[in-house]
């Protein structure tokens, strides 16, 4: 039958062992194997984006690469994103903002968020709806999370501008 | 999914000797991001894949202004569009790479998947074929050389035999007064199928065309050259009338269907408007040149 | 008295009468009463005793949750109409 | 019952709070559905039908037994038989046979992706191995696709048990005919200047909730069934479980999980039963998901249709007539929501003489569920468009024409009674004083257009329970699944009356065993009637509060009074008590205290929104880009404004992504050809712009808080508003939708070809 293979990666800062079938997907794997139920499937087509995590800083749908793929990679999850607890800008901007109803997608587009402001600290509006048009979002109409994602690119760089004036 | 093997080779003896001894049963495996989604539904009985991403000369990009540019076939989606000289020199092609699915799928996504997948409207190939691209093929009988014009033969199938492998994609140097660009139609802004796209090169002389290629996807069970619309063009000046003749001839050349992305009817009136946008714009890219 | 409309569909029991004004104090006596008047009607309106369940009463312009069981006002306007299905939150 | 919510001064009511279930939805800790896992959980899949429209003559499933990790196989020879009427089921009518019939195949299968039989297995991958192992001998009948193929003579019947209100014993294809009357049409069209009489056609849409269907069913031994899974309405899954597996209502538990968007299309069963029968068979966990093809195959659509439409109007703008045709396609088994949009569709307006025909008709398509406002939207896009036109003719901007015929506080509503307080006309105004409507638009192929919408909103079964904990913090119990964020409503409405921070009270959904019976999350009812047993619930408490704090002061309950979450010992000067203060002293003042209440609501108050859209068609493709939306929709009163803007956006992309693109597309068998989101095309962040709201807030008298539902009405008016907009874009009056760029390109081309035609004959 399905032989499984043993897998070593980086998942959220922590090296990981873990087996899997090779026709197990990796977000089957983060759900099914080691119970990291963060990301979702909203369709296995890598049409909504919802499963979307960070695999060596760029954004990929999990349920469209392997599992065994994941061999030797760095992979970051919505789990991986706060910080001893801490929220990251953007969790807490979606909060603010209400940029979430029944919270579904939330995590991909929390990911591809991350993915977009860690490139482009000061991206436009469109540039936002740009790097978010792999997520579906069928609760908010995309308008406050746009907002949440702009707002969250401002406190960034004030932080940073705050940094830069304290040297 | 049924049960499947994986294996990822670092050589290309090593892919080609996988692939040779599992024959029709294997199959190369990029970006997955159509083939998983084939082994899910069925449409697939694939039972080995090959990961490929991990051998050299399928992972360079790299340009010479004499010989032109050498793709590899595992290069992701991305990294074209990140490219500064591919942005330079092949517009159009960088256009439609950076058009496939979302950043989530170009990611992962190559050019060369893209053109093996063998879909009639992968957005890609008719970029290549306006470019004059060539496929480099390994296989058990050594290598081969296809215009990608004669890679795909019908829906989902291409000209590789079993155990053959696409190493990389040779695209010439763009000549003087040269420039292309893709244009496609999808309903929405993002996400889609094309519904048609077409993909033109030109070289201007002067204000005349000296040399022009058109194709286009989604408009035939395989992506297709115009090039009746492209010959009628050499020697002309680019005005309303020609870009109007050109599309109709494109049109033509079209032999579309009815389905959920749009009628034939559509699709044929479509060919002709993005041709003629398209012409509009390798034209003014190619004067810069 | 409370006034009950027929729905326009089982005007045909009541030869198009459209409006009915009739003693009754209770969804129950109402409908009871019409039966009398008209007879079959009740059978339209009813189930096992209770308003069917595709069915809705609204009494006064609101949609009333006892069935048969709820009271009227002297000058109440009672209407039947079909149970409806909602959507979201 | 209400004092005038506009005159009290609300301390957390309004105000815009961090939601109490927010951090685990930011973390990825929020447990939906499919995320529950248990020792030793089998997987479940589906066998669905290839067919539309078939006889089931014989399912083999011995080779399927066979595969290695295959543990159980169920098809409807496990389900007991179920009665032929109709039952009352929350808000909604259900057939069991029907339900039965829909759960698993019978002896037909009446649409693409009907469930025939249900496989458990170790993993998911070898159930749906195992799929392919059980045959199925059909014999392949004509597929029955739209309500004209259903009606017309001599057309294959569905089922052959149905009969209707008027054909007597006749097998039909056609449900139920409904019918509402006032006045005299034929007076009214002679009054008439102007009358438009049009045909619309609409398409089968989904409401496209991006968590699939799942349920996790454990059967114990000794009879007692738990099934985790994400619904609008556990006590429903509860109930209509039962009935599908002829189970007693008490020896089933429900939790609700975390639900990833419904929309009215998880008001029903389709897994739920599937997973408990799989788990009494095999003794373990059963977990099923459906995939998205599932989803748009076999999950409950809203249905598409066609509707023949004529008004008239004076010349100085009254609308003195209509006259309306409409059926729908119920799907597979009837009840689709075409009396709703009957009732609704020219609810807004005065209209003194029409008469309406509804029609509900069964079709090879999936059971259509409800989808938010249920049958409005369609039938809005017939009315309001007709009606800009009317506008147009009269010479009249079209928002003060609905202006001029609107409904007001006494207006007849379709039924005869007047309508209570309604803000139907300050929508209108709203946005006649918008940013967006004052603005100039500008620009080649660009235009504007407006629409109105009307839905009822519901009422139904509520529970609550309020307890103060020993710290004097609370929490609050309800029984109603929580999708666009209704516990932070509960939560502020509870502290709002027991006057502390929202932060000290913790909202519950609670299961079906925890809580008294609570209808569906529905008919936007949640903030309205469950936040009315929730502010009861309160009330209780409070009461509680005040008798035990006269006890600690030796007076009576009259002698003290409860204000700002402090209480008031009258006259001379005791110092006031806060909870905190008395919460130590429960036990020995009586125990605990826990607020309760139960509520049937009475007092719904009805929703209507106003909607502007600026568009610009590509005249060479007919693509169409939504510049700029704006919403204006009574809430009555707003308890968390973020999410009440929330609800008007997120309806708003839902009507303007079923305007433009959102169809369901059957091939000539009767196949679904676009069963994913890569055909199904539900907007992207890149098809719309920011969605400007403007919340009206005219109280509901019937609600303590003033509060009316606000979850529906928002996706009646983009329909319609888009086609409008379109009209004053490129000329063309779409009548079909959606208004896709293959259906506009058409339009434009044959406008302009008759353009040039008549331009050639002067």
């Amino acid at each position: 039958m399905s032989k499984k293979t043993l897998v070593e990666a980086t998942i959220n800062g922590e090296t990981v062992e873990f087996l899997c079938e090779p026709r197990q997907s990796l977000l089957e794997t983060l759900r099914d194997v080691l119970e990291l139920t963060g990301s979702k499937e909203g369709c296995l087509t890598g049409d909504c984006g919802a499963c979307t995590v960070l695999v060596d800083g760029r954004p990929v749908c999990s349920c469209l690469m392997l599992g065994v793929e994941a061999q030797g990679k760095n992979i970051v999850t919505v789990e991986g994103l706060a910080i001893n607890g801490v929220l990251h800008v953007l969790q807490n901007k979606f909060l603010e903002h209400a940029a979430l109803q029944c919270g579904i997608c939330t995590p991909g587009f929390l990911i591809s968020a991350k993915s977009l402001l860690d490139r482009n600290p000061k991206p436009t509006e469109h540039e936002v709806r740009y790097a978010l048009a792999g997520n579906l979002c069928r609760c908010t109409g995309y308008d406050k999370i746009v907002k949440a994602v702009l707002d969250a690119a401002a406190d960034i760089r004030s932080q940073g501008e705050g940094k830069a004036a304290a040297r | 999914m049924h049960a499947i093997t994986y294996e990822a080779p670092t050589t290309l003896d090593q892919a080609v000797s996988i692939l040779k001894t599992h024959g029709e049963n294997a199959r190369p495996f990029c970006g997955g991001t159509d083939i998983i989604i084939q082994l899910r539904a069925g449409v697939r009985r694939t039972e080995h894949l090959v990961d490929v991403k991990k051998i050299k000369e399928l992972q360079t990009l790299s340009f010479d202004a004499k010989k032109g540019l050498r793709l590899g076939a595992a290069v992701p989606c991305i990294e074209i569009s990140e490219s500064d000289v591919m942005r330079r020199h092949y517009p159009g092609l960088t256009e439609a790479a950076h058009l496939i699915g979302s950043l989530q799928i170009q990611n992962r996504a190559s050019v060369g998947g893209n053109l093996c997948n063998g879909s009639p409207a992968a957005d890609t190939t008719p970029a290549l074929m306006a470019l004059g691209a060539r496929a480099r093929i390994v296989g058990p009988n050594g290598e081969r050389e296809v215009p990608v014009e004669a890679f795909v033969v019908s829906p989902g199938r291409t000209v590789l035999k079993p155990g053959e492998l696409l190493v990389e994609l040779l695209v010439p140097a763009p000549a003087p007064h040269s420039s292309d660009a893709y244009l496609r139609f999808i309903p929405r802004n993002e996400m889609d199928i094309a519904v048609v796209g077409v993909g033109a090169a030109l070289t201007l002389d002067g204000d005349k065309v000296k040399a022009a290629r058109i194709a286009l996807g989604a408009v035939a069970p395989t992506p297709i050259l115009a090039s009746k619309a492209a010959d009628a063009l050499i020697g002309m000046k680019l005005d309303a009338a020609a870009l109007e003749a050109a599309g109709r001839a494109a049109s033509e050349a079209c032999s579309p269907i009815d389905d959920m992305r749009g009628t034939a009817e559509f699709r044929l009136h479509i060919a002709a408007v993005l041709t003629r946008r398209v012409l509009s714009i390798a034209a003014e890219r190619a004067k810069k040149n | 008295m409370p006034t009950v409309v027929i729905p326009a569909l089982l005007r045909k029991f009541t030869g198009g009468v459209e409006r009915v004004e009739l003693p009754g104090r209770s969804i129950r006596e109402l409908i009871r009463q019409l039966g009398e008047r008209f007879p079959g009607i009740d059978k339209q309106l009813l189930e096992d005793g209770d308003i069917r369940p595709s069915i809705a009463v609204s009494i006064d312009g609101e949609i009333a949750t006892g069935g048969v069981l709820d009271t009227v006002a002297e000058n109440s306007e009672v209407h039947f109409i079909p149970a409806l299905g909602g959507g979201e939150v | 019952m209400a004092e005038s919510t506009t005159t009290r001064d609300f301390k957390v009511i309004g105000t815009r709070p961090i939601r109490p279930d927010g951090v685990d939805k930011v973390t990825g800790r929020a447990k939906f559905g499919a995320d529950y896992a248990f020792p030793g959980m089998l997987h479940g899949k589906v066998l669905r039908s290839p067919h539309a429209h078939a006889i089931i003559k014989s399912i083999k499933i011995d080779k399927a037994l066979k595969l290695p990790g295959v543990k159980a196989i169920v098809t409807s020879k496990d389900l007991p038989a179920a009665e032929n009427k109709l039952e009352q089921s929350g808000e909604m009518t259900v057939n069991p046979m029907h339900l039965s019939m829909n759960i698993l195949a019978h002896d037909k299968v009446l649409y693409d992706g009907h469930a025939i039989a249900a496989v458990a297995a170790t993993s998911p991958h070898i159930a749906e191995e195992a799929l392919r192992l059980i045959e199925v001998e059909y014999e392949v009948l004509p597929p029955v696709m739209t309500v004209d193929a259903a009606t017309k003579p001599g057309a294959p019947i569905l089922l052959k048990d149905l009969r209707n209100n008027e054909e007597g014993d006749k097998p039909t294809n056609v449900a139920q005919h409904y019918q509402f009357k006032r006045g005299d049409i034929a007076a009214g069209f002679k009054a008439a200047d102007y009358v438009i009489e049009r045909e619309f056609n609409t398409a089968m849409v989904h409401q496209g909730y991006i968590e699939p269907h799942n349920a996790v069913g454990i059967y114990n031994s000794d009879g007692q069934a738990t099934i985790y899974c994400s619904t609008q309405g556990a006590f429903d899954v509860r109930s209509l479980s039962a009935q599908v597996l002829g189970m007693p209502v008490g020896k089933i538990k429900v939790v609700p999980a975390e639900i990833g968007g419904g929309f009215g299309g998880k008001t029903t069963i389709y897994l739920e039963p599937l997973s408990v029968l799989l788990s009494k068979k095999t003794g373990a966990p059963v977990k099923l998901v459906m995939s998205r093809s599932e989803v748009l195959r076999a999950s409950g659509p809203t249905p598409g249709g066609k509707i023949k439409l004529k008004m008239g109007a004076t010349r100085d703008g009254k609308l003195v007539a209509a006259e309306i045709w409409m059926a729908y396609e119920a799907g597979a088994f009837p009840g689709s929501p075409v009396a709703a949009g009957a009732l609704c569709i020219i609810a807004p307006y005065l209209v003194e003489n029409f008469q309406i025909d509804a029609y509900d008709v069964v079709v090879n398509r999936p059971k259509t569920n409800a989808y938010r406002a249920p049958g409005t939207t369609q039938a809005a896009f017939a009315s309001e468009t007709v009606i800009d036109e009317l506008a147009e003719k009269c010479g009249i901007d079209p928002i003060d024409f609905r202006i001029n015929n609107g409904v007001k506080e006494g207006s007849p509503q379709i039924m005869g009674p007047p309508f209570k307080r309604i803000g139907f006309i300050q929508t209108c105004e709203a946005i006649k004083n918008s940013p967006h409507y004052k603005s100039k638009l500008t620009g080649k192929f660009r235009g504007r257009g407006v629409a109105s919408g009307f839905w009822f909103n519901a009422g139904m079964q509520s529970s609550a329970t309020v307890n103060i904990h020993t710290d004097g913090t609370a929490s609050v119990v309800t029984g109603s699944p929580d999708i666009g964020g209704s516990r932070a409503s509960m939560a502020m409405i509870t502290a709002e009356v027991l006057g502390m921070p929202m932060t000290d009270v913790r909202p519950i959904t609670a299961d079906t065993d925890s809580i008294g019976h609570t209808d569906v999350t529905a008919g936007s009812r949640v903030t309205f009637a469950t936040g009315m047993a929730v502010y009861e619930a309160a009330r209780d408490a409070v009461r509680q509060l005040i008798e035990r704090a006269a006890k600690v002061w030796e007076k009576k309950p009259d002698e003290v009074e409860f204000r700002d979450g402090m209480l008031h010992a009258k006259g001379n000067g005791v110092p006031p008590m806060s909870i905190k203060q008395l919460a130590p002293r429960f036990p020995r003042t009586g125990g605990p205290i826990t607020g309760r209440a139960s509520v049937n609501a009475r007092g719904v108050g009805p929703g209507f929104a106003t909607t502007v859209v600026d568009v610009e068609v590509d005249p060479d493709t007919g693509k169409v880009q939504v510049l700029r939306c704006t919403i204006a929709q009574d809430a009555g009163k707003a308890i968390h404004p973020s999410y009440v803007e929330g609800q008007m956006q997120g309806g708003t992309a839902q009507g303007i992504g079923w305007a433009l693109n959102e169809e369901y597309f059957y091939d000539d068998k009767g196949t679904l050809r676009n069963s994913g989101f890569l055909d199904y095309r539900i907007p992207t962040c890149l098809d719309l712009p920011m969605i400007e709201t403007v919340i009206v807030e005219e109280a509901n008298p019937g609600h303590p808080l003033g509060v009316r539902g606000v979850g529906e009405v928002s996706i009646v008016p983009p329909v319609a508003a888009v086609a409008n907009a379109i009209y004053r874009a490129v000329g063309v009056r779409m009548t079909q939708a959606p208004m896709s760029p293959p259906r506009l390109l058409k339009a434009i081309l044959k406008h302009r070809a008759a353009a040039q035609h008549s331009a050639a004959a002067d």
